[in-house]
């Protein structure tokens, strides 16, 4: 069967990412296919490299990219909302003139018609939110 | 949009998008507007449902001056331009806040199959009808 | 006597129920952002509201309620309307500052 | 049929309720997250959630139930407890999924 | 900490943590205990209160070992340590949720002024009893 | 009077940090003090000079960086919060070898000891969250 998910928070201040990152792991290993992964709303702060967590807790972000290595996994932050919170890739920095950049490996930017696609696509769209 | 155009632009999927949330206090009314929208542009079927706190992002007279924030209030009376055409209120969320229909913002849709006549898009439809309408609908995404 | 902030709708969530419960009689609550949805007349929160305001000070921000489009005239009967420098007014009056989210 | 899950604690929210008023019967509800506190036997949500099992299939994920500390012994009559390889399972088995957060 | 320690260490305020929120769903639960300790850390005079939801942060047998995010339950037992002695719980939201003291976890501090005896620091008290005590602190922090 | 200010959540995504503005902008302007304003909890995303608000909204970072320089206010950002979610300065980039920082103008990053000398110093602690 063919899901996808849809993520609202971000990492850490609420369960949605972790839950969004079990129910991901589990379909895949059950052989299902995730076709993308929608960051959206807070969720887009899943997407940034740059945060550190206390060593012995769980790297949210790095867990989604590892996850998305393995399994080829289409991992989609939403551009407005992106905008909004200050996650950028390469392109977002040259467009909006920054000088700098901070979008982790596996994740890429694009519209919230991607999300649609999803919803149109999957046979399940499965959302964690706050 | 007939059911032929629906079948020859793709498929076509029934979008419900169930708003439970009040504008402003946070952006989850700002940015599931415009996934709706979106929603909309690529030519699937949308349906809105205001319930609980929702029902607060259709009143009339909203005006964020004050507090500086952007008004996306007017983007609710395009949801017409984008073929949304059917709004539903939950009766009960109303009720239980003070509001009735009249304290609503007055949105409308032109009907193409009517000589594009306006029609009205709230429809105040019961807990029990909305409960059929989101078991009949193909995607439910909450905000 | 200590100033409470609600910036919570009553309808989503228990944070007025719990300031009501938890602040004193003679106490001072300013209905902020979403909280201010506790100041509408004939609400199923009235009562409380109503009844809480016959011993506390109850107040709502002017411009929170402009922007949710509530008529100042169909407040519950006892409210204060307040901008921000009468929420600053009120921070330095009170003892202290109390935010129920 | 579909599954609703629902994720925000019925003491806090109004996630559950509207859950139980806006989904049919013989539909199915899994709480998850803080959303498991609903499924505490003896709290004032029982009697709705217990009502609600009588027409609905109502599951707990484990996982966030030990997080929580509930014992799995003090459940409301007639939940079922499930994992993440259930809850997908649930998603596959239903028509659609609703997230009530 | 005695008094004259307090007044020659500085300023010494009661601190009071209004703690409302379920644990694990958010982390308001952690990020608000760390501040209740670094301000124990301070010489403050640090108070706990736990309403609603936040009663549930101390349930004992939390185990958060299969939904894979850290367990900061065992810093509830560190509060001794760092000089808070008192934690105030509210009756009627323990009775709400189908809860009893016996339910909590078992917290003590060690008495300086008592030959180092282990005591509580749980109290249960009224929603009348709360209300004074949050009246009678210097600052408030709702987390 | 001496205020310190509270923020606890993010730009945009909640209103909180719209209300902490205008309510230390409104003591400000009344002649009051505000010796702090500290941003935890998802209130450090406050701080990001990544974030590209859409052309007719309002950018809420820059003007939190307009009014610190205005008022010489001292905008702290808590170092363990800022750390789980990707908020960093050139001392942290260093520190936690990143190659990237993304604090804007007017922000520190400092630890939560900030929170409880304001909570000791000021007359009045305000807190803006969800």
């Amino acid at each position: 069967m063919k899901f996808a998910v849809l993520v609202n928070e971000g990492p850490y201040t609420h369960q949605a990412s972790d839950s969004a990152y079990h129910f991901t792991r589990s379909a895949l290993s059950q052989g299902h296919e995730v076709m993308r992964v929608f960051f959206y709303h807070d969720g887009v702060n899943n997407g940034t490299r740059l945060t550190t967590p206390p060593q012995d807790d769980r790297n949210i972000t790095n867990r989604w990219s590892a996850l998305a290595g393995e399994y080829d996994l289409d991992l989609v932050v939403c551009v407005a909302a992106a905008q909004r919170r200050g996650i950028v890739d390469a392109d977002e920095q040259k467009r909006n003139k920054k000088d700098a950049n901070n979008i982790a490996d596996g994740f890429r930017i694009s519209g919230l018609g991607q999300l649609i696609e999803a919803g149109i696509q999957a046979d399940r769209l499965v959302s964690f939110g706050d | 949009m007939s059911e032929e155009a629906n079948q020859s632009s793709g498929q076509v999927k029934q979008f419900l998008y169930v708003n439970r949330r009040a504008p402003h206090g946070s952006n989850y009314a700002q940015e599931g507007l415009e996934v709706a929208l979106i929603g909309a542009a690529f030519e699937q079927d949308v349906v809105m449902a205001y319930v609980d706190d929702g029902v607060f992002q259709l009143k009339s007279q909203q005006d964020t001056s004050d507090i500086g924030t952007k008004n996306f209030g007017a983007t609710y009376g395009a949801l017409g331009d984008y073929d949304v055409q059917t709004i539903y209120v939950e009766k009960e969320s109303l009720e239980m806040r003070g509001l009735t229909e009249d304290d609503l913002m007055p949105l409308v849709y032109e009907d193409e199959d009517d000589d594009w006549e306006e029609k009205p898009m709230i429809n105040i439809v019961s807990a029990c009808q909305l409960a059929e309408i989101i078991d009949q609908s193909d995607v439910v995404l909450n905000f | 006597m200590m100033l409470h902030t609600v910036n919570k709708s009553p309808f989503e969530k228990d944070s007025l129920k719990s300031c009501l419960r938890l602040s004193k009689e003679k106490s001072s609550i300013l209905m902020i952002e979403d909280g201010v949805y506790g100041a509408i007349r004939g609400a199923s929160t009235e009562r409380s509201v109503a009844e809480a305001a016959k011993t506390r000070s109850i107040y709502a921000l002017g411009p929170d309620l402009k922007a949710r489009g509530i008529d100042l005239e169909k407040l519950v009967d006892g409210i204060t309307v307040v901008d921000y420098d009468g929420f600053v007014k009120l921070a330095v009056e009170s003892s202290k500052v109390q935010s129920w989210m």
